[in-house]
């Protein structure tokens, strides 16, 4: 309610609920290199809390969160939080990470919503019956089609007839890559020229670009994200990459907005936003993005990418389950009770309308734009944005991607 | 390289049997300890398991003195030889996984044991970790290892069984994952002691003294008719076993195993930091070591922003006033102590000298600059 | 006699916490060559490293060319003209020969007013003819008398008013022991001063003109070398018996 | 396929001069105080750090390059700013020494791992108070490239990576010449080697070991400023895999030797850069299994003169 | 007998052993003493023979009772160090290598528990076996080391390292001991008793023992034979007094000019 700048609704407000705050906590990336997505979401965490608290609380309860670093340590971060009693825990950013958690937090039972932690086969294949453990963040296959559309509606499925890609060296980047492909072959019956995975992290990128540059390919696809997404363009540009390509799409080059710079994003460059793009609806036209975006611009000075909505979604889809759990029962629900609602869960944050699929990953409309850079906001912006509807780009809960998009 | 001699073997006798059974008595009480104290059981279990691998670690640093930068490949093949089995075969029961940790560990470290027996000093330490980068980098490639998304250590959601002590406890009336937890964790004590012991017998044996030998110079043992490299490849092998069965119980702990907690040299490093902790003249120095550092490493965060650097600190005073590591300074600490609490007076000396070397430190360090920045002396 | 050119009093080192030398006296006059003799163990290295700076000095004082050697930092200690050959050989490995002889030059040479430096490394280069083909040869590779050579040969390139040798003789053939001998005896016509440890009493006659003797860490005799090594009482004592 | 072949040597050769500016300082500090500074990899980030502090400051002063002329003076900007960040390393490695290093030199060096392994963790997080916990971007590196070089040269190619090869060059250059040539290298070297007997003969270790280890960091941190003025940017783990990599590379070469750290890096660099395009699943892999394949055929690396014996 | 045949190591330009052919232990326990300017080539002979180096040309053999009285010949070129231990070839250093944090005790067992076969056991201590025990205790009598058993061997005076070094090459129980320069350094009585306890278990135990050696008085009073070398060739070979006799070897050996 408060979270989507609406009037609020107080009909939990007698029901039996104690008076001690929330105890949630969040992990994500709090420093170097990773920081880049890993702070938005800890931003977007924070606003939704702060907001929350400011309207009253959830059910007259106030949110107190516990931020941590995820580092490499998912399992023992989670253990820890459930051994202080957290109520609640949201987190992580690493797909990885959150695959080992899963089955952890099934047998701890405390709710957790991952802020992002997309790995395709996650809820698909490994955990198809998970009980406490939910993502908020999209269905990974959506920003690989949503890649894919777009650079269908750009060059137009006749103009592409090679494609090439660059994608970070973990399985993240591969599952990222291998869907592209298949997307785009199936639309427009392109043929991959060259695939090469930098690693997580690398500080040199330039044998990639040079290969894409010899093979001339109508669209490289890339989901390098943070700093790799920095450096791709860098060295894309030093090394003359736009010369020999048509475009070059990425799911999570956005993700860098702040980072960026103006030369940087200049050239045939669209990126996805996932599910938030902060000027779509325009601000103009839509108060609460605008309110968000001027909150964040005041709060953290930067402009919110789709993972400060990571870090806000998680916290709105918990909070907003929780007070309609108590709105339904009359008292402070318990684990199993919240994720029972969960599931199934609809909501609003000022990106639209989410669900949470029987599947336990968020469905939403998909964001993705032309790179373009403002002065006004000293970072990256995105122009001319398309929106995907999730059943364009996401398989139905209970389909597996491949044979979903086999079935194109 | 020279190693200080084995300070805690002067201890009395009557004090190292007091100091065995409190150590023995705080392991068998830690489940307890935790639930009475915000201490984190799960993290004192699994500074246990780095530990034991750094008691492994140990053999070679302090008998063949060698340092090794690659130790955690064989925690890592442990843990992952546990997840395979799982994963691909099914395999419930937690003493075949433990079975095949330690035979995949025991496979890589004869491998990678014989191709670096021969070498010294840093070439060694850098051998074993371009060993351990090699198997990382194969892990990540695979998919078979599942990449970086790691390996569920479960048969479907399942944890695997432990001897059905675990379920004993369960229709005892506890809960299944605190049961699971526990049964393990006596498991890993028992395992650590038995460990322990052979590491004992090991090294006071006429093998320990010929590792010594070789540790101390390798010319030399050589000309007493010591074939060098076998008996380096032997120790190196256990102490990879050890590695293993570390990885294989971890694996178990953690129930899920991906490439960078179990893999990266890093976390060698911090392994050969725990033995040099705890006190590499010592023999269960390397498990306090351990338990301490993966506390920190894995909890100093929850508590101070600048979590690093808290580290740190605690490393650079051990370095500066606990020269022997942990473990290994406690004789002359006791004996320190002893003697402050019969002349007090003492103490306000410590203070002077520790404020003076401060004092001194910093008086270098700005003298140094000086010279460096106007040239002047 | 003036003012000694060394006078070490008292002196007590510690190694590793133990007291290695007790009260240790003696004196080396201007161009004087002494011999310090002992077995194994009684502390004649000891005493010489105090001297250098490079073992602790628990109490006493070293006195060099009227100035207090005790406080005074390490390095400063061949400036003032001493130098030193090592017990071990304790070379600048991965360096040549000639480099060898060439370091003291450029560390201390100011110090020791040397201007023409090729000149000095010639000099050094003259009195080990065995080395002038080895010149450029990495000295980890040298035979064991010829590492002793250059060890030797380094400590002279300083130009020092006082040359400490720590069993010069161990390891040189006998033509190179006749060589030396009679080099040490030309550089004390040339006013240069010598320390030398031996553990073999034979030689020292000829080298020097008084010697003391050093047992357990003291100085128990000194005298003149032909009859200390004649007296049984040394005898005995340089043959473990003693005491 | 293969016809890219020759720009990926070069962007090997480029590489190779990026890892040999990290290693070199790495190398003379192991060389000389015997001490394996893991904190190496902490002063390459603060030296990033710095630079984009100092060279962002400075090219604040100078207009973005329109022309030939401009550009050029962009770039000595640039330069200088790189050098000045390096420089306020030098301070920082000497008080390093002198505070904490110096302290331990008579110790194991277990413990001396174990003190530089403190040190990075406090780096790191010095360099998380000053600078903040996400990476930071000089944003230089696209008006280095307007330095016209390529056409000088006639071929397409960031001129950022020829200034890197020039100045490693000069770097290697001046290295070998001070260790070599110079009296007070050779006298460094010597210290290396003896640290009792160089003080027998007067050298001043207290005062060597300082200026060698602020070298260290110098070059440490002006191989992190070259980095992050170029295509990379600041951020705090940045340092870990460099100082590995720095690692592979001396013990390639061969310990203590400066042109075996050349001659490592560049084999590392270009090895790297010509496989990853075709083998991507390799170049995390690549340093290591060179370095064990040259050190199970030359144990000692490849211009390596550590004996066993004596 | 172990026998060099046509040996021949050089280093870069320079010849460190030339054409060597040598044989030792001809007679029973017999004293062969190597005598040369520095840097002739003694300790590179020495080094050829026990496997610290491998030789360019040339090969080491030594001769095998095989039981039934006749001899065999094994060639033992490229073995190991370790194993020509086992063949009973055993060598103390020109610069001393013992194990420097152990104390001489323990030094010494190591090397008799090494010698029994025992150093891969792990099933007893290492100081639970009485017949190594009695036999370091006769070492440490023999070499006079008693008194400094206890200590650790780095902070033993240089002659006393010497000793231990020697020593340890007993306990090795060697068929050929070969010795780099086992008095230099060490003072005069010790030097006597340590040449004369070669002297005495190289009649006892009938070890053949070749000792490098610069003291003319010691090589004099015990040599059966004398092997000059100069610059890396073999000069003379034969009996210790050509030491008076042989005018070019005093001139090349002595630098005295007759
Ligand atoms: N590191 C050490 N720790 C303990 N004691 C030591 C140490 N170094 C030397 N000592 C002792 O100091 C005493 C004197 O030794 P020093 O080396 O001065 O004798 P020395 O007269 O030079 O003998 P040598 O003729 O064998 O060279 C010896 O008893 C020796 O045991
Ligand atoms: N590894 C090496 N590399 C190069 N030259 C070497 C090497 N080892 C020895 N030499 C040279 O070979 C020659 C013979 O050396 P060796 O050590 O055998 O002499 P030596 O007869 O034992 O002399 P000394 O009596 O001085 O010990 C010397 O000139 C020496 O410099
Ligand atoms: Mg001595
Ligand atoms: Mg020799």
């Amino acid at each position: 309610t408060a979270l989507i700048g609406d009037e609020s609704d107080d009909s939990t407000e007698d029901a039996d609920v104690p008076d001690e705050p929330i105890e949630a906590g969040l992990q994500t990336f709090t420093e170097g290199a990773p920081a880049v997505l890993g702070l938005q979401a800890q931003y977007g965490a924070e606003t939704a809390v702060r907001r929350i608290n400011d309207d009253g609380g959830v059910a007259g309860r106030e949110i107190d969160l516990d931020v941590v670093n995820e580092g490499d340590e998912h399992i023992q971060n989670y253990r820890q939080f459930v051994d202080e009693g957290k109520d609640v825990t949201f987190g992580p950013i690493s797909s990885g990470g959150h695959e080992a958690m899963v089955p952890e937090i099934e047998d701890r039972g405390v709710v957790n919503v991952a802020t992002d932690g997309t790995v395709t086969t996650l809820y698909e294949e490994s955990f198809p019956d998970a009980t406490y453990s939910f993502r908020f963040q999209n269905h990974d296959v959506m920003e690989a089609l949503a890649a894919v559309n777009q650079a269908v509606e750009v060059l137009g499925a006749d103009s592409i007839d090679t494609y090439a890609g660059i994608n970070p060296n973990y399985a993240f980047g591969q599952d990222e890559m291998a869907l592209f492909s298949s997307g785009i072959e199936k639309l427009t019956g392109a043929e991959e020229v060259y695939s090469g995975f930098p690693e997580l992290g690398a500080d040199d990128m330039s044998a990639h670009v040079t290969e894409v540059n010899g093979t001339e390919p109508d669209v490289v696809f890339s989901s390098c994200w943070g700093g790799d997404a920095t450096l791709l363009l860098e060295q894309a540009h030093a090394n003359g990459m736009f010369d020999s390509t048509d475009l070059l799409v990425g799911p999570v080059l956005y993700g860098s907005a702040n980072d960026l710079s103006a030369d940087l994003v200049d050239g045939p460059i669209y990126s996805g936003s996932r599910n938030f793009y902060w000027d779509e609806p325009g601000t103009d036209r839509w108060t609460p993005a605008a309110d968000l975006v001027s909150e964040v611009q005041s709060e953290y000075d930067v402009v919110p990418t789709a993972h400060f909505m990571s870090g806000y979604g998680a916290v709105t889809a918990w909070a907003t389950a929780a007070e309609k759990a108590v709105d339904v029962l009359g008292r402070w629900p318990e684990q199993d009770e919240i994720a029972a609602i969960l599931e199934g869960h609809g909501f609003f944050t000022p990106a639209g309308y989410h669900t949470i699929g029987a599947d336990h990953q968020g469905y939403s409309n998909a964001h993705f734009g032309e790179l373009a850079w403002s002065d006004e906001y000293d970072a990256a912006i995105l122009e001319n944005v398309s929106v995907f509807a999730p059943k364009d780009v996401s398989p139905p809960p209970g389909t597996v991607s491949g044979d979903w998009i086999d079935a194109w | 390289m020279s190693r200080a001699r084995l300070s805690a073997e002067n201890l009395p006798t009557s004090v190292r049997v007091v100091l065995v059974v409190l150590g023995l008595g705080v392991l068998l009480a830690v489940p307890d300890l935790a639930r009475v104290t915000p201490l984190s059981f799960a993290t004192i279990h699994k500074g246990l398991l780095f530990g034991l691998a750094a008691v492994g670690l140990n053999l070679l640093l302090r008998h063949t003195e060698l340092v090794s930068f690659g130790h955690v490949a064989f925690f890592g093949t442990g843990a992952y030889g546990a997840a395979v089995l799982a994963t691909y075969y099914e395999v419930s029961s937690g003493l075949v996984l433990l079975a095949g940790a330690v035979l995949a560990a025991t496979a890589v470290a004869l491998v990678v044991g014989y191709l670096v027996a021969g070498h010294l000093d840093i070439y060694f330490a850098l051998l074993t970790l371009a060993f351990n980068q090699v198997l990382f980098a194969f892990v990540v490639q695979s998919s078979f290892f599942n990449s970086t998304d790691g390996l569920s250590v479960r048969v479907g959601v399942d944890r695997p069984s432990l001897l059905g002590l675990d379920q004993l406890l369960v229709s005892a009336g506890l809960d299944p994952v605190q049961a699971y937890n526990y049964v393990l964790y006596y498991l890993t004590v028992a395992i650590l002691v038995v460990v322990v012991l052979v590491t004992w017998k090991l090294v006071n044996s006429p093998f320990g003294r010929a590792l010594d030998a070789i540790g101390q110079d390798r010319t030399r043992a050589r000309f007493i008719g010591i074939p060098v490299e076998r008996y380096v490849w032997i120790a190196f092998t256990i102490s990879g076993i050890y590695g293993g069965i570390a990885g294989g119980l971890f694996a178990l702990l953690q129930l899920h195993v991906r490439p960078e907690p179990v893999l990266f040299a890093f976390v060698s490093g911090e392994i050969l930091f725990m033995a040099i902790l705890g006190g590499v003249g010592t023999l269960v120095g390397p498990i306090v070591g351990g338990v301490i550092l993966v506390y920190l490493l894995d909890l100093a965060r929850f508590y101070v922003t600048y979590y690093h650097a808290l580290t740190g600190i605690v490393l650079l005073a051990v370095v500066y006033f606990l020269p022997e590591g942990i473990l290994g300074s406690l004789p002359a600490l006791g004996a320190a102590i002893e003697r402050r609490r019969r002349d007090p007076g003492l103490v306000r000396n410590d203070v002077e000298t520790v404020v003076t070397s401060v004092r001194r430190s910093v008086r270098r360090a700005v003298t140094t600059v000086r010279i460096l920045v106007f040239g002047v002396n | 006699m003036s003012d000694p050119l060394l006078e070490v009093s008292n002196l007590t080192a510690t190694v590793a916490g133990f007291e290695v030398t007790h009260g240790i006296d003696l004196e080396v006059g201007e161009g004087e060559a002494v011999a310090l003799v002992g077995r194994n163990g009684a502390g004649k290295t000891s005493t010489f490293r105090s001297i250098m700076g490079l073992t602790p000095i628990a109490g006493g004082s070293i006195r060099f060319d009227g100035e207090e050697l005790t406080d005074l930092r390490s390095e400063l200690i061949p400036k003032r003209g001493i130098g030193y050959q090592p017990e071990g050989r304790d070379l600048f490995t991965g360096m040549t020969v000639e480099e060898n002889f060439r370091l003291p030059i450029w560390t201390a040479g100011d110090a020791r007013g040397i201007d023409d430096e090729d000149a000095v490394v010639e000099d050094v280069f003259d009195l080990f003819t065995e080395l002038e083909n080895r010149r450029d040869a990495e000295v980890q590779n040298l035979s064991g008398g010829q590492g002793k050579m250059t060890a030797i040969g380094r400590a002279l390139a300083l130009q020092p008013d006082l040359l400490i040798l720590d069993e010069p003789l161990e390891g040189l053939a006998p033509v190179v022991v006749e060589n030396l001998k009679s080099y040490i005896r030309e550089i004390i016509d040339r006013d240069i001063s010598v320390l030398v440890a031996e553990s073999n009493a034979s030689h020292v006659p000829e080298i020097v003109d008084r010697m003391y003797v050093i047992e357990r860490g003291e100085i128990v005799d000194s005298g003149d070398p032909d009859d200390l090594v004649q007296d049984e009482e040394i005898q005995l004592l340089m043959q473990g018996g003693g005491t | 396929m293969f016809e890219s072949l020759p720009y990926h040597a070069l962007n090997g050769v480029y590489y190779g001069f990026i890892l040999f500016m990290i290693a070199a300082g790495l190398t003379i500090v192991f060389g000389v105080l015997g001490v394996l500074n893991l904190a190496h990899g902490e002063l390459y980030a603060f030296g990033a750090f710095v630079a984009f502090s100092i060279v962002g400051y400075l090219t604040g002063l100078v207009a973005e390059p329109t022309g030939p002329v401009t550009a050029l003076i962009f770039g000595a900007v640039v330069l200088v700013g790189s050098l000045a960040a390096a420089a306020v390393l030098l301070p920082v490695g000497a008080t390093l020494e002198a505070a904490f290093v110096r302290p331990i030199y008579d110790r194991d060096d277990v413990y001396q791992l174990l003190l530089t392994y403190a040190l990075l963790l406090i780096l790191t997080d010095v360099m998380k108070f000053v600078w903040g916990a996400k990476p930071l971007d000089v944003g230089v590196y696209d008006g280095l490239n307007a330095i016209p070089t390529t056409e000088l040269f006639g071929i397409d190619y960031p001129t950022y990576n020829v200034v890197v090869v020039a100045v490693g060059l000069v770097v290697f250059g001046w290295l070998v010449w001070f260790f070599d040539r110079t009296k007070t290298g050779r006298i460094v070297r010597a210290t290396a080697i003896d640290r009792e007997m160089a003080t027998a003969i007067g050298v001043s270790t207290d005062r060597i070991f300082t200026l060698v280890f602020a070298m260290g960091a110098f070059f440490a941190g002006f191989g992190g400023a070259m980095v992050s003025i170029g295509p990379g940017s600041a951020y705090l783990e940045m340092g870990l895999s460099p100082l590995v990599l720095s690692f592979v590379v001396i013990v390639i070469g061969g310990l203590g030797s400066l042109r075996g750290a050349l001659v490592g890096a560049l084999l590392v660099g270009v090895t790297t850069q010509v496989v990853t395009p075709y083998y991507s699943e390799l170049e995390l892999a690549v340093p290591f299994v060179l370095m064990v394949v040259v050190l199970l055929v030359r144990p000692e690396g490849l211009y390596g003169t550590w004996g066993e014996i004596e | 007998m172990l026998e060099a045949r046509n040996l021949r190591k050089t280093f870069g330009e320079l010849r460190a052993t030339d054409d060597v052919s040598l044989q030792f232990g001809t007679t029973d326990g017999e004293m062969v003493f190597i005598v040369g300017p520095n840097g002739a080539g003694k300790t590179t002979l020495v080094n050829l023979l026990t496997g610290l180096l491998t030789p360019d040309q040339g090969s080491v053999v030594v001769h095998q009772d095989d039981g039934d009285g006749s001899t065999v010949e094994r060639e033992i070129t490229g073995l190991a160090p370790e194993k020509r231990v086992d063949a009973g070839l055993v060598r103390s250093f020109q610069i001393v290598h013992v194990f420097e944090e152990m104390t001489v005790r323990e030094n010494l067992r190591v090397a008799v528990l090494s010698e029994r076969g025992e150093t891969l056991n792990v099933l007893s201590f290492d100081d639970g076996h009485d017949g190594v025990e009695r036999t370091v205790d006769d070492l440490l009598a023999q070499f006079r080391l008693e008194d400094v058993a206890d200590e650790v061997a780095d902070t033993l005076p240089h002659g006393d390292r010497k000793l231990l070094d020697v020593a340890m090459s007993f306990g090795l129980e060697p068929t050929y001991l070969l010795l780099d320069e086992p008095t230099a350094g060490v003072a005069t009585r010790e030097k006597e008793y340590v040449i004369e306890t070669i002297a005495e278990a190289s009649d006892a135990d009938d070890v053949t023992t070749v000792t490098i050696e610069h003291d003319m008085d010691i090589v004099k009073s015990y040599a059966d034979r004398l092997v000059v070398l100069h610059e890396g060739r073999v000069f003379r070979e034969g009996d210790p007094s050509l030491l008076e006799t042989d005018g070019e070897l005093r001139r090349v050996l002595l630098g005295v000019d007759e």
